[in-house]
């Protein structure tokens, strides 16, 4: 199972959620506002960089660019991918568990 | 590898349905099947056909539409959900067909990956 | 555009609903019971799951006459009549489970007493491992 | 007083609209003059003729309709919001005009106070 | 100035803004989903009566009986008002400052 | 129906307009803007506040080409543009102000160098004082 989170960090509990109700070792896909987690020292970077201990971190590289995110503050451990790299996730992680 | 997909809000409103429309266009660029794109709650506005954007701006229900026609992808909008929302032969977009909610259950079933849009 | 069908004959799989959200403020919690219910139909496993503040929707006593909205959550009712039905009948393989986050119930200071149906009380852990287990996942 | 309103959200989705439609109708019968309902963003769906609810449901474009019709209030939904979600004059319900932006300023100036309901 | 809150304070991050960037005395309305905050034996029970020491706090009544709780879970020193009440708070209290 | 007009001749109120979404992810962030450009035709005082995740919609270089939106972040120039040209015109007593808050844009790891209009950062108890003293708020 692969988790995604579309929701600010600082705005939800989405990712929160995703964090407490996911299997460790289980992906989770940052797309849309949720790219915010990905981001170096913001007050909720501590908990995400823990989360990435436990999850292969990936976050989409559009909505990082149409935010104005450079790459140079995305976390270590955290991957970059678009689209067709978001489609080959789903292929090889099976089920697919939005956190809406 | 066989899609479905669901797409729970409405174009401009919520990136929901721009992220849908990018992740079925780039599956298929992959070689994998769409089988079905399901339009549920405010996602049945995707199929709004006066929906009349800004000259500058993406026209998703077009572009829906597009995609449907030269890729063979079904896009359902949910009959109770698109009554409420007064979206009805009249106004549906041409590549949309309206029907019933077990076309989501049976896309869930037939299809290898379920991927919900949402809000 | 004519009817597309798909064969499902005989595949069942695990679906999961996973509720996060509060009844009334949003649409959300109503047309997802909507997709649980059509899944009978079909006889597919259900995993109905309230977590965060999905677990409000399934309150007791719930009034909407002075906001004039419908009331949906009879509807919960009949959701654990199929889930009855279903264990019920031995010609039927299929599965259904209600469960409540005992976590979130807490966070809202919340017990299986306010509750309008019976539900699984499972903990985030037990929960996770549910969750892994699902073929299908609706998110409403 | 005087009462301007900004609706954000169409009907069903959110509540907001349903929380508006009774804030009006309760300062209504406090005696109260409800100038104009500035319907923005999601909420020029509210103005969609076609959206058929079910039968034990609430009807808000019907009943935003009335409650004009009865209490004189000033519908408006916003020109460059509508354009896009499409509701144009084909599909808008009695009761409602299609106006520019500029009505919203200019009720936020004349009223006594104005009041948004949204997401 | 009136504030009100409409999402659930489990949920999002509005009644925190509110509470933050509203002036001692100034009350606030809790509507829609924000109606939850309202309820005692909760984990944001302790920060809303804080907030209650600074802020008249109200809550909508039709928004409380739909969600089904009852008046005896909700804690002391809240309102209960009806959309009537609602209409006399706004113009009591001047400008509206609506935290979506 | 007929077009109805209110006499709004000689009044000046002060509108706020609070940003609290980061954009792209929702509309409001551009439909907002709209409405800000079009109170200068009517010569309001206006306070353009970014608070919450309001902050990320004045942030440097967004580039949409990838996702096909519309990028709307040069129209913040322009607010900044209609901004200077009021403070300039001796004739026009309309103020604008574009405000940022402290604890909203630390919280996200920001500096003003991160925005591509010029603003003023204001504390939370700085900016609630500004905010009680508006006639108009509109919540985008």
């Amino acid at each position: 199972m692969i988790h995604t989170v579309n929701k600010s960090p600082f705005e939800r509990n989405s990712l929160d959620s995703c964090i407490r109700l996911s299997e460790k070792g289980s992906p989770i896909l940052l797309l849309e506002d949720g790219v915010y987690a990905a981001t170096s020292g913001t007050n909720v970077s501590d908990k995400v960089s823990d989360a990435a201990k436990d999850h292969p971190m990936y976050v989409m590289g559009p909505d990082l660019e149409a935010r104005g995110i450079a790459s140079d503050k995305i976390m270590d451990g955290i991957t970059v991918v678009d689209y067709g790299g978001f489609v080959d996730l789903v292929v090889e992680h099976g089920a697919v568990n939005s956190w809406l | 590898m066989k899609f479905g997909i669901q797409v729970n809000e409405g174009p401009f409103t919520h990136q929901a349905s721009d992220s849908a429309y990018h992740f079925v266009k780039a599956a298929i660029e992959k070689g994998h099947e769409v089988m079905r794109v399901f339009f549920y709650y405010d996602g049945v506005n995707n199929a709004n056909k006066l929906s009349a954007p800004q000259a500058d701006d993406r026209n998703l229900v077009k572009l829906w539409g597009e995609l449907a026609s030269e890729h063979n992808v079904d896009l359902v909008v949910c009959i109770a959900a698109a009554l409420r929302r007064g979206i009805v032969e009249e106004n549906l977009a041409d590549g949309f067909r309206i029907s019933g909610l077990g076309q989501l259950t049976e896309v869930g079933i037939a299809a290898d990956r379920l991927v919900v849009f949402g809000d | 555009m004519s009817e597309v069908e798909f064969d499902t004959a005989g595949v069942v799989k695990n679906f999961m609903y996973v509720n996060r959200k509060a009844p009334y403020g949003t649409i959300y919690a109503l047309e997802v019971l909507e997709a649980v219910l059509i899944s009978a139909a079909f006889e597919q496993n259900a995993a109905i799951v309230f977590v965060d503040d999905g677990v409000y929707q399934i309150k007791k006593d719930q009034d909407t006459t002075a906001i004039n909205m419908k009331n949906f959550s009879p509807t919960y009712g009949i959701i654990e009549m199929e889930k009855e039905d279903a264990e019920e009948d031995e010609d039927m393989d299929m599965v259904w489970r209600i469960i409540v986050e005992k976590e979130s119930m807490e966070a809202r200071g919340l017990t299986p007493d306010d509750f309008k149906v019976e539900v699984e009380v499972l903990s985030s852990d037990e929960l996770a491992k549910v969750m892994a287990e699902q073929e299908v996942v609706i998110s409403g």
